[in-house]
């Protein structure tokens, strides 16, 4: 492995990262945090915002919908003889055409991939076409207009304010979230040489080797504690820096309010670690796929809803919004920024998210892990029941799979945490302030001896056994 | 004094007098159209109907439905007598609100409005229309008349200043009765009978005597309206002051009608004053609000001719103060108005005791045709009281000024007013002065050869007083509010004196007025 | 009558209401549900209460007072008579209304008026509908069923007389109501004005 | 349209008269929807101002139903003007009561739906029991009514004490909490809802189908339009009324009714003209927010949120 393959690969998955969480991650959450919640409240959610079309090109769009609709019903057609001969050779067990059976898949894909954007081109040039050339597409250029509108806005900046530290506080607040995602895992390794072969289940692989994460540190999760807990002090310098008594009420709010949960983020990990055995993100996630995933542990569960609590409360989410939350604070911290900085507490707030979804479930659901996937692909057992259905897929092909299913993880988990975001009121400082030192800390902390005993007596074992036997 | 009882109440009468007259001095309103306090009795609107209760009842046969027989069966029920015409007699007992009294008036409501237009969006009466409140004291029922009513001329041109409608006409015969009592000119008269007839012209006239405006005056609903007043303003936006007419030196007394919203004077009507003008006002006297809003001063200017430029208030005080002292008072003319309130004028001679200056003018309109009604040969409304100002001194005349400025005896006049008899050109001997300071509230010929114009409040603006021409002193109060910047004469006056390092002795009106007193006691 | 008094108990705490997580989990699953029904669910099911605005409108009801519109005689001039009824009836003060007579050679001249100014600040009207009320000819009406159209001068607001007589009802008509005749039509039984006085 | 409807009443009692029945039943109708959507707003938005937004929503959502019938009978959503002196502006549409009959199911789905999202979180329970808490002794000595004085455990409520239009005919219970706190508070409310729809099913029952709506007097309410337009005594009628207003006898009333948050009282002094010569309002929230100083002293800051809500103020009622 050459040092030019890594600095190229770790650059590329940096942009991976970047993409998944700036690029995607953050501004689709904008807009599915106000589709989801119109869903809830049964509204119609954003969809105002338009590109849109001069008269000339609606006309061309209109008048190129039906050879579209041609084109997509051909390859379509296409496909299906694709697939029925693909069939018919799959049965055969020979190949009577004088094609591959890679070019049949590769057509079948092909021409299905092809039929279906082309069936949702008509689709949309329809949808255009009716609404008079404005291209809505289910409000998802909100986050466009929004980002327009951040950078257009003016950008004010208090008179008596603390220039350096007002305009180093968004900077401060949006850096660590985005930074936590340098230590997770988003799927197994990759053999770069092995690419397009199957991988033995078992046994050591030679070649380049490619962890599928930025940086493989063997304190990990202290890590992302460490790198979460400066996220703090963007919140705490901009509430000061506004010269704003709400900013600096939200300010210290925020500062107190996540220093106390982060004891109990800290405490509700270590039965984690205890169970893992390493404070490697991407041990935990090998542990979890060999065994089981954590949450399935019974003082696992506990801990993971302990974490998950004490992590929407380090994010400063309702139920936990008491730094912003507008009815007593006006806008808290935030209450004097507009325009990009704004946006970057914003967009620092939605990367909090989506990091914690990641760690939540590198943690407790698993990682990247698939169930019934291997290093050399599907096999589907029935528990006490022997015999199973194996398909073999190529190494490329599991990483991707793996890459696929840990990103729907995070967005179970983003969804879920919009689900309690728009649902809950929030707590009292004083409740909030009782239940991190009261309820989560004295949970956590006794978990930690429960999990010990849980261990100690073998009966995790046991549960391992068990489970392995299971599935 | 003998006694009757109207509707349960006492009420004295002088012997000779009706039932309405003695009810209407007491404040007691017997529904009436025809009737008018100042004009005989014509007893034909039939709405003062009365029952006398006491004494022998005089019967009426009539014919009654009768519900069990299903016919209808002779009867009789109680004959009223109208109010305007029954004589008052000791002891009589009379009602004017029992039942039968009330089905009459409401009948007589429903009959005055049989033919009636639906004329209330465009009538100017509306709002001050006897038919309207009277319908719904009296009457409050819809109408039971199914057909198209009655047509009749609309829109007629009386005159110069009257327009008739027919159609809204109830005959009182009041404006006729008008015309022949209080303007002896028999001008109008009334054709034609049941509810064909209307009110029309003598053949060959037209409504143009003095008095024309009385007629719609006297009007109870919009039959007659004014040309001037006509679509001009809805009344019910008006609101009232009392003032005193400017017209001439008779003072009748006015209702200042104005619109608060606007502040803006839309008509005079006559006040009642039984020393006075009794009822009435002549024509050019209802018309002399038109002078407030038009050519009015609003800014200080100094300057003559093309130089004439505006300048601030103080400035423009400080400049007239200055011109003045340069003037020796023996050689400073003072001019008082008879156009401005006896207080003013007051301010003013007092101003000029100040100085020292003793030669006082009096600057007054020329006269007009008076006649032996109301209008007065003097058209100036203060002469009498100017004089009074001025220590009951004669005082001389706006020719005399013009004689004494050329012979140089003055050099510089103050003058109070816009009016004088004079043209601009005969003035024109005093663009030659240096120091000619005009207090006006309105262009005129003083204040154009004047080389300081200082505005001040008209009579719609003050509170003061005129005494007319039979010495009779008569207060009045301001209406609006005077426009910005502008003071009332005698608060000018004061400042004046003040920029001049003279104190004159009072602070307010009330003040000035104590000084009123003296000036009076000793003109007597 | 005996008043019946129905006292609100305060239930105690459960449990399951004390460590939260339960009872939380069973509002947001409940939450959860509509989310699912109105995302994915038929139609018909769905509990969606707001509509796309500019592209679909809710459709006012019949009484719904809009923007004033003023009323035509059949040859197209106000019917409004300039009695200022409405104005005497207006809250906010926001009619104004000059009245003119028609020359003296017009038939209408003693039988009708105009309004020379006819001007409403939509801005200062809180569409109490008290003009309308207060109409005795029909002339003035908020039946348009429009609002009003956003402007960010101020003068575009103030509707003069013929802006407001361009305005057709939600029916598209013009004309009035009021079954008065004008004077000139044949039906109008007003009287020569050349009998002689 | 309670408001309106208390002014109606008020001067009504002064010129001694009383509306037909049908117009009374459709004021106490139209009374109780305006109610039920004064109570759907002030508890939607307490639960929104704890951050809760999704109640909020779904509670304005049958506000806004609520309005929908207000509007298709009065013309506005909010700025009703539809009670007049002597009756209505105008009788009940064809529809009527076919849409009331359609609402009530939707108000009851939303109130369960709404104790389901809510009362049993304890995040909301910490922040509305014992919060705010207003005792009975000094809700009667701030003079306060409605549901914040019958939270404290006061059954006063004008309907019943002083029954006025119908309100007599119709069996409903009055809510009481027992400690005051803000979450009496939105239970009572709550629980008002729920009542308001039982009379609303009753009166739409007893309601009758035709008959006038308006007393029958010209001096009192406008003649018919058709009327106006061809009769001069309509017209005579009508511009009285526009020019000098409605003429009431010389005296003094005083008049209440039970509005949204508490007894809405009229005070009105007439010289015999037809402005009046001195009106006051009792408002309602002007005392209720008084006393909210009581409810508020010895809590957190962050208290505020959920009392003030509670007390439901009304900016309006307050100045002054």
């Amino acid at each position: 492995m050459t040092t030019t393959f890594l600095v190229v690969s770790s650059l590329v998955k940096v942009l991976v990262i970047l993409l998944i969480t700036v690029g995607a991650f953050a501004p689709i959450l904008i807009w599915a945090e106000r589709r989801q919640s119109a869903m809830i409240q049964d509204r119609l959610g954003p969809s105002r915002a338009a590109i849109v079309l001069p008269d000339s090109a609606v006309v061309f769009i209109d008048r190129a919908r039906l050879p579209l609709w041609r084109l997509a019903a051909l390859t379509g057609i296409v496909a299906i003889v694709a697939l029925i001969t693909l069939t018919f050779v799959a049965i055969e067990g020979s190949n009577p055409l004088p094609i591959s059976t890679s070019a049949l898949t590769a057509s079948l894909v092909g021409f299905g991939a092809a039929s279906v954007l082309l069936r949702a081109g008509y689709g949309v040039h329809t949808m255009i076409v009716r609404n008079g050339g404005r291209i809505m597409l289910i409000g998802l250029l909100h986050p466009l207009a929004d980002a327009i509108k951040f950078i257009f806005k003016e950008d004010f900046v208090p008179p008596k304010s603390d220039k350096l530290l007002f305009s180093a506080g968004p900077i401060i607040a949006l850096i660590p979230a985005i930074a936590a995602f340098a230590v997770i895992p988003f799927a197994s390794t990759l053999h770069w040489d092995y690419l397009n072969q199957v991988l033995p289940r078992t046994g050591e692989i030679a070649g380049p080797a490619v962890p599928m994460q930025v940086a493989s540190i063997n304190v990990g999760i202290l890590f992302i504690f460490a790198i979460a807990s400066t996220g703090i002090i963007g919140a705490a310098i901009s509430g000061y820096a506004s010269d704003n008594k709400y900013s600096l009420l939200g300010g210290i709010r925020a500062a107190s309010q996540m220093v106390s949960y982060e004891v109990v983020l800290g405490l509700t990990l270590v039965p984690a670690f205890m169970v893992y055995a390493s404070l490697r993100l991407e041990d935990m996630a090998m542990w979890q796929h060999r065994h089981m995933w954590g949450i399935f542990i019974p003082p696992l569960t506990l801990a993971a809803i302990n974490f998950f609590v004490a992590a929407v409360a380090e994010t400063k989410r309702v139920p936990f919004d008491l730094p912003e939350g507008e009815s007593e604070l006006v806008g808290g911290y935030l209450t004097e920024y507009s325009g990009m900085k704004f946006g970057m507490f914003f967009m620092g707030e939605f990367v909090e998210v989506v990091s914690l979804a990641a760690i939540a479930s590198v943690l407790f659901l698993g990682g990247w892990d698939v169930p019934y996937l291997y290093r050399d692909g599907f096999e589907f057992t029935l528990p006490f029941v022997a015999g199973s259905l194996s398909v073999p897929l190529v190494h490329w092909l599991v990483v991707a799979i793996q890459f696929v299913i840990f990103l729907f993880k995070i967005i179970i988990l983003i969804w879920f945490q919009l689900m309690i975001r728009w649902s809950l009121p929030r707590f009292r400082y004083d409740q909030l302030m009782s239940l991190c030192w009261k309820g989560l800390l004295p949970v956590s902390l006794l978990n930690i001896l429960v999990v010990g005993a849980f261990m100690l007596s073998g009966w995790l074992d046991i549960w391992v056994a068990f489970y392995e036997k299971l599935f | 004094m003998p006694k009757f009882t109207l509707d349960g109440r006492e009420i004295s009468f002088d012997p000779g007098e009706t039932v309405m007259e003695a009810a209407w001095r007491e404040g007691i309103e017997i529904p009436h159209y025809c009737w008018h306090p100042g004009l005989s009795v014509a007893a034909n609107c039939r709405m003062c109907l009365v029952h006398v209760e006491s004494g022998r009842q005089m019967e009426m046969p009539q014919l009654a439905f009768d519900e069990k027989k299903g016919e209808y069966v002779p009867t009789t029920k109680p004959k009223l007598q109208p109010a305007c015409q029954l004589a008052a007699a000791e002891d009589i007992v009379v009602s004017s609100t029992n039942d039968e009294v009330k089905t009459a008036q409401a009948s007589v409501q429903e009959f005055l409005l049989l033919n009636h237009p639906v004329d209330c969006p465009i009538c100017d009466q509306a709002g001050e229309c006897k038919l309207q409140d009277y319908y719904y004291e009296h009457q409050a029922t819809l109408k039971r008349k199914l057909t198209e009513p009655v047509h009749k001329p609309k829109g007629v041109r009386f005159g110069p200043t009257i327009i008739y409608d027919a159609e809204r006409c109830i005959m009182c015969t009041r404006c006729i009765r008008v015309c022949d009592e209080v303007a002896k000119d028999h001008v109008l008269d009334m054709r034609e009978r049941g509810n064909k007839n209307e009110i029309v012209l003598a053949p060959g006239r037209e409504l143009d005597h003095r008095y024309t405006l009385m007629t719609e005056h006297v009007c109870p609903v919009g039959a007659l309206t004014s040309q001037d007043f006509r679509f001009k303003a809805r009344v019910w936006f008006l609101k009232s002051g009392q003032g005193v007419c400017t017209g001439c030196a008779t003072g009748c007394n006015t209702h200042v009608d104005y619109d608060p919203r606007y502040g803006k004077v839309y008509r005079l009507r006559p006040r009642d004053n039984a020393d006075v003008n009794k009822y009435w006002m002549c024509d050019d006297g209802m018309m002399t609000y038109t002078r407030h809003d038009t050519d009015r001063l609003l800014m200080p200017t100094t300057g003559r001719g093309d130089e004439r430029m505006p300048v601030g208030e103080d400035e423009a005080l400080d400049l007239a103060a200055e011109k003045l002292k340069a003037v020796d008072a023996s050689k400073l003319a003072v001019v008082l108005s008879a156009q401005h309130t006896t207080e003013d004028n007051l301010a003013l001679a007092k101003l000029a005791a100040a100085l020292g200056a003793d030669q006082l003018y009096l600057a007054a309109l020329g006269g007009w045709e008076g006649d032996d009604i109301l209008r007065s040969d003097d058209n100036n409304p203060n002469r009498a009281g100017a004089t009074q100002a001025a220590g009951g001194v004669t005082l001389k005349s706006v020719d005399d000024l013009l004689a004494d400025a050329q012979s140089g005896a003055v050099q510089g006049v103050v003058a109070l007013g816009w009016a004088s008899a004079e043209q601009l050109e005969e003035l024109a001997p005093l663009t030659a002065l240096d120091g000619v300071v005009s207090l006006t509230s309105h262009v005129g010929a003083f204040p154009a050869v004047a080389s300081v114009a200082i505005p001040v409040a008209d009579i719609f603006e003050i509170d003061g007083s005129f005494v007319n021409d039979k010495s009779m002193p008569q207060a009045f109060r301001p209406v609006l509010a005077p426009p910005t910047g502008v003071d009332p004469a005698w608060k000018t006056i004061s400042a004046l004196a003040g920029k001049l390092g003279k104190d004159l002795g009072f602070q307010d009106l009330q003040s000035l007025r104590q000084g009123l007193s003296d000036a009076v006691e000793a003109a007597q | 009558m005996a008043v019946e008094v129905k006292v609100i108990k305060k239930p105690g705490r459960t449990i399951a209401e004390q460590v939260y997580i339960p009872e939380i989990a069973k509002g947001l699953g409940f939450a959860m549900g509509r989310f699912f029904k109105n995302t994915f669910g038929p139609q018909a099911k769905k509990e969606i209460a707001t509509v796309k605005y500019p592209e679909e409108k809710v459709e006012y009801p019949e009484r719904f007072r809009g923007i004033h519109r003023l009323t035509q005689r059949t040859d197209g001039s106000p019917r409004c008579v300039a009695c200022l009824c409405c104005s005497t009836a207006c809250p906010a003060q926001c009619i104004y209304i000059e009245p003119a007579e028609y020359d003296p050679d017009d038939p209408r001249y003693g039988y009708e008026r105009y309004p020379s100014v006819f001007m409403i600040d939509e801005l200062r009207c809180i569409f109490c509908g008290y003009c309308v009320e207060a109409c005795p000819c029909d002339a003035i009406r908020m039946d348009t069923g429009m609002h009003m159209p956003p402007s960010t001068q101020r003068e575009h607001f103030l509707y003069d007389k013929e802006t407001l007589l361009s305005i057709p009802g939600r029916d598209g008509s013009y004309l009035t109501a009021n079954p008065r005749h004008e004077p000139g039509d044949p039906t109008h039984p007003g009287v020569d004005r050349e009998r002689g006085h | 349209m309670l408001n309106n409807v208390g002014w109606s009443l008020a001067v009504e009692k002064l010129l001694q008269i009383e509306v037909p029945e049908r117009c009374q039943y459709y004021r106490v109708i139209l009374g109780e929807l305006s109610r039920i959507a004064d109570h759907f707003t002030c508890n939607g938005a307490s639960a929104m101002e704890l951050g809760a937004f999704t109640p909020f929503l779904w509670l304005l959502k049958v506000r806004d139903w609520v309005w929908d019938i207000l509007e298709r009978e009065t013309g506005a959503r909010m700025t009703h003007s539809f009670g007049r002196i002597g009756g209505m502006a105008a009788p009940p549409t064809a529809s009527f009561k076919d849409d009331v009959r359609q609402l009530i199911p939707e108000v009851h789905k939303v109130v369960k739906e709404t104790e389901i999202m809510l009362l049993r979180n304890r995040i909301f329970l910490d922040r509305m029991q014992g919060v705010g808490v207003l005792t009975k002794e000094q809700a009667l000595s701030y003079g306060v009514t409605g549901p914040v004085a019958r939270s404290t455990g006061i059954p006063y409520d004008v309907r019943k004490d002083h029954p006025y239009m119908v309100y007599d005919r119709f069996d409903f219970d009055v809510p009481i909490g027992e400690d005051g706190d803000n979450w009496d508070r939105f239970m009572v409310r709550l629980e008002e809802i729920r009542q308001s729809v039982r009379i609303i099913e009753q009166a739409i029952e007893q309601m009758p189908d035709d008959g006038p709506i308006n007393v029958d007097d010209p001096r009192i309410v406008y003649p018919d339009k058709d009327e106006v337009y061809t009769t001069i005594e309509a017209t005579i009628a009508h511009f009285k009324l526009v020019m000098e207003g409605l003429r009431t006898p010389k005296g003094e009333v005083y008049s209440f009714t039970e509005g949204g948050n508490g007894e809405l009282g009229f005070h009105i002094v007439s010289d015999g003209s037809g402005t009046p010569y001195r009106v006051r309002v009792r408002p309602p929230c002007w005392y209720n927010l008084a006393a909210s100083r009581e409810m508020l002293l010895g809590g957190m800051i962050a208290d505020i949120i959920p009392t003030f809500g509670s007390v439901n103020m009304i900016g309006g009622e307050c100045d002054r």
